[in-house]
């Protein structure tokens, strides 16, 4: 057996904080082989990060590693001084971040900071430099990169920055790259094509590959071996088969469990039949103008620019069903969601509910019976208010209660239904971790009693095991109550759990729709096959 | 580009109507000029004969159009008090300001500009703390404060340097310059220190405040990961995107430093344009600070414009697209 | 660093007094000796200033009470008429201790006011442009830019001098911190201005203000009891340092000779005053209000200093 | 570029080589000459300035008396009382080198009594001039002018030729747009020679080799620098910087006096500071009084007067600068007597309270007092302590206080209740201060007499002082209306202002009472 690239003996990462200490990773120990591709999967706040920036050493102060060590090839690194392990990173030891929209300077040619970067740590001349880094970019699949490499970051979509940052951090030829969450900030299509370079590139230098990711489908299609952690210490090691398939540890197990697949057929209750559709949509039409300014199309005679950010979409939505509404970012679902509810006024089309256009401003009952919940559970409530509040506010301001207590009354009683203690009513929404406030979100949503929840993404920023929990409530609440439900998301596997009938967007475009299980198991359209192709998904693994 | 600054351009017309226009509107009311321009001998009918011949009885607007109509030609009329066409008055006054404003500008450019950057780049060392607290003493005196200060300590106390005006000047074409002479540059140093300490430690401020800013971004945590040196990092990449927001908030500051210097001019009896407008505020000499305050428009109008090219130089997300912000 | 957010969400809730002293902002407090003499020194010179008729020795304001030949005592020691004065008598033969706790009482009084002033226009006119966009948004910042051009002292001279023009010589005296006030505060609301049009367009994107929206809050019950709150915290930082810069631009202003009356001195009066004895050795005239002035500037400065990098969650 | 620079370096290397004999003195003064054009302004500062450059017929020296200067002799023509001749200097050249003859006389007086001038009034009286012959000149008046001369002393007579060839005939009048020779360049016969002049900044004087003087002056270079600012002013001659410092505020007369190298000047100045109010029965707008006008009492004048302490405000405001007074009217003007002068020595609160209540103001009452605080010595702080001491009696003053741009229209539109002024007597004789402060509003008179006191009988005596030639019954007719004025406590005189010099102590320069200083007078001790 050759030596490991990198060996990890007991770290332990501590931040002193106002309360005490704050232990980050919490003697954690692992091998990465040469050509290895190491998986490093935990819920936020694991430590799993904070693992990476150790070897790279790039705690932020007042972080620091208390104890344990670091080898890379046989040497100890993790009490090299600031000078020497800077002239590492890069060289022997190469990062990807989340971000490709901030990890590049916008302010410096791609080129630059390439040649920058290979100068940096090979004996190369402007020219060799210059060429080297036309070769990585072709190599990470950027299109005439002999242009390409004079553009600067804002000149590139996220995909292709991303591919940028790779070809950066290999272009010194390190031994080990790190790659945290390389791939959660692309869209679906984009985050395929992105693991396939990473993988081919490490493949074909023999580097070794540690991927930090909260995803376990991008590791189950892209890891050999993998490591589950958990509050700072390692749950557990193995083939990442075995840990997917067999999981031996409680929390391993309950993760796996709750992670949605695109492949389940879930059990849904049966959707009441009605007469007619709760929700239609009709023909709807959403453009953006952004045409440049006056003097510039004075100048420059350019035309307007409109875009069309929803085009002729119309759906129906059974009373008591869900409808999942799925695309990547910018194919107009959003804005649909936010037509549906009159936060933005179409330009043209209906939406109609119960028979009745809503598109263009809510009556006072309207407004009652249609409710929605946001994607962010920390920007959709109030930092300054009380929960208690915030969760009344449908009701006082559709004058649904007539005084103080009967508004606490009912707030109580809400909390009750969405599994929090009615003593949270009088604290603040940071009291909460980010699934207490989805769920207190929901309770918002619920307090004016309405009919139609449209729900925009309503998990994508929490953790798959409070994921699991919010579509759990969620779907108790639908039974509970008969809501009809509108869910954005990009997720597919979510989507396939929760809707009974889907529709898949794609550049403001409906492409296709119907009952879920079909559109899943036999899509029609080329795009939702593409899509459903290049989720990443457990169920996957060889 | 072209279609930028045309745009600026059309702005930049309004703003100098408006200020024009309250220019116009305030300096009515700053006093009535009649009475000290006319001397203790003057009659009652020589108060009424001179309003009439300057115009001050006729409606408002047909003044307005009036002072329009000079001051687009450059003409501001002749100054009550001194009785020289004001343009000239302001065009040979002009050096002793800009120079002054200069002057003081480098000072509070170079020391706010690497004080800003040193304590940033080591926020939690004494020597920065210290700094960032000395820095607000800077702040906290009124200017005249530390210009009579100044004056006391180094002109009267230790006698180094001079206590008032420029010192000898040579001519150089049309522009008196105070830089090219030993009493000249001497007479220089009080006056600037104390205009730009101000401006100093808004720039160090600010240069500190974005550039931990920028310090905290991925991309710099990525430059950091491709094992840069932090020369590279600090200065490279750091300083380069702290310049972007600075460069409008320190332009702007450096031109109201031309217009900040009123107070400066005064303690030090500089002559510059400054101290031409608080004479002309004291006998109310209407056609110098109609002037004055254009002037200060245009200043503005064009560091703004400057201000704008910079920016495209120096950000080419603006350059390169659609130019727009 | 989530699980210390989960921890505290299981504790009960806290009284007011224990969230406050326990708050991230008053550790930061704590922690900070500087900040803690700065708080001090603000607090006893506010304190000093709001007691000035019950604490100063004299009435500076009440010039009945004044005797001429009491002038130029200096400090710690009796004048010819028998009177003592710890800190020196004036060329009006008031007691210089009592001018400067009435003083700064008009100091702050000016500062507060007009910073009060600049921070009601500022904020309105940032959260209507921010709310709105468009042209009204572009209209508003454009007058912030011409106004952030031209010197604070420069505009507050021109509207002092329009004042004098519109108000009857006979009013205008009564007038004249009312219009020093409107002169300060006309000259700082852009900043304000500034700050919160830009902290609103991030707030007005959340979705906790589409939430309100789409039950149907008014437009304005939405800005003032949503976003505001959320904007309060920059608003705060520039408050105090626009305090301290007040109180500067006044005593600017009178030392420009368009101040308060001399009769009802503020500190910048005072300077003024002052810095006609700085060579004829009548040094304690000058020297104790602008010592005042200085540490009221600088205690507060340093306040907002402290604020500025507490409320700032990524400085924590 | 280079080669300018070279020359500019060379022409300063010249400026600072100079004959060994040269003495230069840098004379400082709070404000610049508003212009050169000799006829354009009627104000102390320009007169001042133009005195070293241009010359007049008569003038005054430190003692207030009248001099020959481009006049040798004046007198009233003998058979007829309203033409006054005047005897011209001979061998007098102007800068220019033309000779300086009756003509340009003639020319000169003709231009400060023409319609822009601001110099007219005081040649108000002046039907014609005519030159006789070559060096003598009559002035024709309207009627009998025995004063006339006195008017002279800021009058300064141009080059005819040199006027009428630059174009400089008409006067430079504030607000024209018209850009006048004479405003910037100078032919005079005087003293000095400019030689360069930058406004508000600093001028240069040379000497004038060709002057007819005998004594030439020991000045051969003045630089001439405006520094507003009273401290730096000060501090400008602590740390060596200038020579002469003409406005020495009060409170720096003694620190200067002690400094080691300075040596300062002290005389009274034709100037006497005031109060004035309004009378008639109306009430005052700035009164909590609203039925009537307490002013108007004499009882409450009276009590006025008693309740102002005088040294008081000597010792401590002025810190001695100034000669206390109870008339309006600097001693050596015509008219002054030391009874007229008398002031009480110490304020009598108590009597002044019982003439309050007498009148009906037991609890006194409110008025706004209205002050410059930029225009005469320490005058916001004269009106403060007043404030202070009206107070004691019970009078409730609010002070306003203005720059004197914007003082002086409240005075010109009687819009005061109450006011600070100060005023000086160019011509030495008690009728020009009737003239303006005491005769009734009304066409040339009462110009700043906004009180609204009247009193035909009185303007009728003041009317005649115009005319009389006999000089003892226009002294008696004086001495009568001071009396009335004294009486009717028509103003509230304080003192009479103090001059300081401040200069180095190898110079030395006696105060002059007008404030005008001439620099071919310093002498310079070796």
């Amino acid at each position: 057996m050759t030596e490991p690239i990198i060996s990890v003996r007991n770290l332990v990462v501590e931040f002193p904080l106002r309360r005490g200490l704050f232990t980050a990773v919490d003697g954690v120990s692992f091998d990465i082989m040469p050509g290895e591709i190491l998986g490093v999967v935990g819920e936020s706040g694991a430590g799993k990060s904070m693992t990476g920036a150790a070897i790279i050493g790039l705690i932020e102060p007042p972080g620091r590693i208390a104890r344990g060590e670091i080898y890379l090839k046989g040497c100890r690194i993790d009490n090299l001084p600031p000078e020497e392990m800077s002239s590492l990173r890069g060289k022997r030891i190469g990062m990807v971040f989340q971000d490709p929209l901030t990890s590049l300077n916008p302010l410096y040619t791609i080129g630059q900071q390439l040649i920058e970067t290979i100068r940096r740590h090979l004996p190369l001349n402007e020219a060799q430099a210059r060429q080297r880094a036309i070769e990585l970019l072709a190599e990470a699949g950027i299109p005439n990169p002999e242009t390409r490499i004079d553009s600067y970051p804002h000149q590139f979509s996220g995909g292709m920055r991303q591919r940028v940052v790779i070809a950066l951090a290999l272009a010194a030829e390190p031994e080990l790259i790190i790659a945290d969450e390389p791939t959660s900030a692309l869209d679906v299509s984009v985050q395929a094509q992105i693991i396939k370079v990473l993988k081919k590139l490490c493949e074909s230098r023999g580097a070794a590959v540690m991927l930090v990711t909260h995803d376990m489908g991008v590791i189950a299609e892209t890891a050999s071996r993998m490591i589950v952690m958990n509050k700072g210490k390692i749950v557990e090691t193995g083939s990442v088969g075995d840990i997917i398939k067999r999981p031996k540890e409680d929390y391993t197990i309950r993760l796996i469990k709750a992670i949605p697949s695109i492949k389940d057929e879930t059990r849904r209750h049966e959707v009441p039949v009605s007469p007619k559709p709760l929700v239609e949509v009709k023909n709807l039409t959403r453009d953006f103008d952004l045409s440049p300014g006056f003097f510039d199309r004075l100048i420059k005679g350019s035309k307007r620019n409109v875009v069309h950010a929803v085009r002729d979409v119309s759906f129906d939505i059974r009373k008591g069903s869900t409808y999942g509404l799925v695309g990547e970012s910018g194919s107009g679902k959003s804005t649909c969601a936010r037509m549906l509810v009159g936060l933005i006024k179409p330009t043209s089309g209906n939406v109609l509910l119960q028979g009745e256009d809503i598109a263009r401003g809510l009556s006072q009952e309207r407004r009652q019976m249609v409710q929605m919940i946001f994607q962010d559970p920390y920007a959709s409530l109030n930092p300054r208010w009380r929960v208690g509040d915030i969760i009344a506010e449908p009701m006082r301001a559709l004058k649904l209660v007539s005084s103080r207590s009967e508004a606490e009354d009912r707030v109580a009683d809400l909390l009750q239904r969405v599994r929090l203690d009615p003593i949270s009513m009088r604290k603040y929404p940071h009291e909460f971790s980010g699934g207490q406030r989805q769920r207190i979100a929901i309770a918002r949503a619920l307090s004016s009693q309405p009919e139609f929840i449209v729900c925009d993404e309503p998990t994508s920023a929490l953790d798959v095991s409070v994921q699991a929990q919010v579509l759990d409530l969620m779907r108790d609440l639908q039974d509970e109550y008969g809501l009809t439900y509108l869910l954005i998301s990009h997720n597919l596997a979510v989507v396939r759990q929760m809707a009974d009938d889907v529709g898949v967007m794609h550049s403001g475009v409906l492409v296709e729709q119907g009952p879920v299980d079909t559109i899943f198991d036999n899509p029609q359209a080329d795009y939702t096959r593409m899509l459903l192709n290049a989720v990443p998904d457990i169920s996957k693994v060889e | 580009m072209l279609a930028f600054i045309l745009r600026r351009l059309a702005q930049s017309i309004v703003v100098m109507a408006v200020v024009a226009l309250i220019a116009f509107m305030l300096f009515r009311y700053v006093g009535d000029p009649v009475a000290s321009l006319l001397g203790q001998d003057s009659r009652l009918q020589d108060f009424e004969e001179l309003r009439e011949r300057l115009g001050l009885n006729d409606p408002f607007y047909v003044q307005f159009g009036r002072f329009i109509a000079n001051a687009v030609q450059g003409e501001f009329g002749i100054s009550y008090r001194l009785q020289q066409p004001v343009s000239e008055l302001i065009l040979s006054r002009l050096p002793a300001t800009i120079e002054l404003a200069f002057a003081s500008a480098i000072i509070a450019l170079v020391f706010g500009l690497s004080l800003g950057v040193f304590t940033a780049l080591k926020p939690r060392s004494f020597a920065a703390g210290l700094i960032m607290t000395l820095s607000l003493v800077g702040v906290s005196l009124p200017t005249f404060l530390i210009g009579i200060g100044l004056i006391y300590v180094f002109a009267v106390e230790l006698q180094w340097l001079p206590s008032f005006g420029r010192g000898d000047v040579v001519r150089i074409g049309s522009w008196d310059t105070g830089l090219l002479t030993s009493t000249g540059i001497r007479s220089l140093i009080l006056p600037a220190i104390t205009l730009s300490l101000f401006q100093l430690t808004l720039i160090m401020r600010l240069v500190r405040a974005e550039m931990l800013e920028v310090l905290r971004q991925d991309y710099i945590r990525f430059a950091r990961a491709r094992g840069l040196s932090n020369r590279a990092i600090n200065f490279g990449h750091a300083l380069k995107n702290t310049m972007v927001p600075v460069i409008t908030i320190t332009g702007l500051q450096l031109g109201s430093v031309i217009a900040f210097s009123i107070v400066t001019e005064t303690v030090f009896q500089w002559p510059g344009v400054g101290s031409l407008f608080i004479n002309s505020v004291q006998v109310v000499d209407v056609p110098v600070m109609a002037a004055y305050l254009m002037f200060i428009a245009f200043v503005f109008v064009v560091i703004n414009l400057i201000v704008d090219i910079l920016y495209f130089a120096v950000d080419p997300r603006l350059r390169i697209g659609s130019g727009r912000r | 660093m989530s699980s210390t957010n989960n921890s505290t969400a299981a504790q009960k809730p806290r009284t007011r007094f224990q969230r406050i002293w326990d708050s991230d902002v008053f550790f930061s407090f704590r922690r900070s000796p500087v900040t803690i003499v700065a708080a001090l020194v603000t607090f006893i010179l506010i304190l000093a200033a709001l007691l000035a008729p019950w604490i100063a020795p004299y009435d500076p304001f009440n010039p009945a009470s004044l005797n001429l030949m009491d002038g130029f005592t200096p400090p710690n020691s009796e004048s010819m008429m028998g009177n003592y004065f710890v800190l020196g008598s004036d060329h009006q033969g008031r007691d210089v201790l009592s001018t400067i706790l009435y003083g700064s009482r008009i100091s702050l009084f000016v500062g507060f006011l007009a910073t009060l002033f600049a921070m009601a226009m500022g904020i309105s006119l940032g959260l209507l442009a921010g709310y709105r966009g468009g042209t009204t948004d572009a209209i508003i910042m454009r007058i912030a830019d011409i106004q952030l051009s031209f010197p604070a002292i420069l505009i507050a001279l021109l509207i002092f001098g329009i004042a004098r023009g519109i108000i009857p010589p006979s009013k205008q005296e009564g007038m004249a911190v009312w219009v020093l006030i409107v002169a300060i505060g006309l000259a700082n609301w852009a900043q304000f201005a500034r700050t919160v049009r830009g902290a609103t367009m991030v707030e007005r994107q959340k979705d906790y203000v589409s939430a309100a929206k789409l039950i149907g809050v008014h437009p304005l019950r939405i800005l003032v009891r949503h976003v505001l709150p959320n904007v309060m915290a920059p608003v705060l930082v520039i408050a105090t340092i626009g305090l301290a810069l007040a109180i500067i631009e006044e005593a600017t202003l009178s030392f420009l000779g368009v101040g308060v009356p001399p009769t009802q001195p503020s500190l910048g009066t005072l300077i003024r005053i002052g810095q006609q004895f700085l060579f004829s050795g009548e040094w304690w005239i000058l020297f104790f209000p602008a010592i005042t002035l200085v540490l009221l500037a600088l205690a507060v400065n340093l306040l907002g200093d402290w604020l500025r990098d507490a409320l700032n969650p990524r400085l924590r | 570029m280079r080669k300018l620079l070279i020359t500019a370096s060379v022409l300063a290397l010249g400026l600072a080589v100079m004959p060994a004999s040269a003495e230069t003195i840098r004379w400082a003064r709070n404000s610049d000459a508003l212009t050169l054009d000799p006829h354009s302004q009627n104000q102390g500062t320009t007169h001042t300035f133009v005195h070293h450059i241009y010359e007049t017929l008569v003038d005054r020296d430190v003692e207030g008396s009248l001099q020959p200067r481009l006049a040798t002799e004046w007198k009233v023509k003998e058979d007829d009382p309203t033409v006054w001749v005047f005897k011209i200097r001979e061998g007098v050249k102007f800068h220019d080198g033309s000779d300086f003859t009756a003509e340009d006389v003639v020319f000169s007086l003709d231009r400060a009594r023409s319609e822009k001038s601001n110099l007219k009034q005081l040649h108000s009286a002046v039907e014609s001039v005519t030159a006789v012959d070559d060096y003598t000149v009559e002035v024709k008046m309207t009627g009998p002018s025995p004063l006339y001369p006195n008017n002279l002393t800021n009058t300064f007579i141009m080059d005819k030729g040199w006027t009428e060839k630059n174009n400089a005939v008409e006067v430079q009048q504030a607000g024209s747009t018209d850009d006048n020779y004479a405003v910037r360049n100078t032919n005079g016969t005087g003293p000095y020679i400019l030689e360069s002049r930058d406004p508000d900044v600093r001028s240069v004087l040379k000497i004038n080799a060709n002057h007819w003087a005998e004594k030439k002056p020991d000045i051969t270079e003045i630089i001439y620098l405006p520094i507003a600012d009273n401290a730096t002013r000060v501090a400008a001659l602590l740390s060596g910087e200038v020579d002469l410092v003409q406005d020495v505020p009060v409170q720096d007369v003694e620190r200067l006096a002690n400094t080691a190298g300075i040596n300062v000047e002290t005389g009274p100045e034709n100037r006497f500071i005031y109060f004035g109010y309004r009378f008639g029965d109306a009430p005052l707008k700035s009164s909590n009084v609203t039925d009537k006008n307490p002013i108007n009492d004499p009882r409450v004048r009276e009590a006025m007067h008693l309740a102002i302490d005088r040294n008081a405000i000597q010792k401590v405001v002025m810190r001695g600068q100034s000669i206390p007074t109870g008339v309006a009217n600097p001693p050596f003007v015509n008219g002054w007597t030391p009874e007229l002068a008398a002031y009480p020595e110490k304020a009598d609160v108590a009597r002044a309270k019982e003439l309050l209540a007498e009148a009906g103001y037991p609890d006194g009452f409110s008025i706004t007092l209205d002050t410059p605080n930029n225009r005469y010595v320490n005058d916001e702080a004269i009106s403060q302590a007043v404030v202070g001491m009206l107070g004691q009696i019970g009078i409730k003053v609010t002070l306003a206080s203005r720059p004197i741009a914007q003082h002086s229209p409240l005075i010109q539109n009687s819009e005061t209740d109450f006011y600070l002024l100060g005023w000086g007597v160019p011509t030495f004789d008690s009728a020009y201060t009737f003239n303006d402060l005491i005769h009734t509003k009304a066409g040339h008179f009462g110009a700043y007499n906004p009180s609204g006191y009247t009193n035909p009988e009185l303007d009728k005596q003041i009317e005649s002082l115009a005319t009389e030639i006999d000089l003892d019954k226009r002294n008696a007719t004086i001495a009568e209306i001071w009396k009335k004025v004294q009486e009717d406590r028509v103003l509230l005189p304080i003192h009479v202002q103090v001059l300081a010099y401040a200069m180095k102590d190898k110079f030395s320069l006696a105060v002059h009472p007008e404030n005008q200083p001439r620099m071919y007078e310093v002498t310079v001790n070796k």
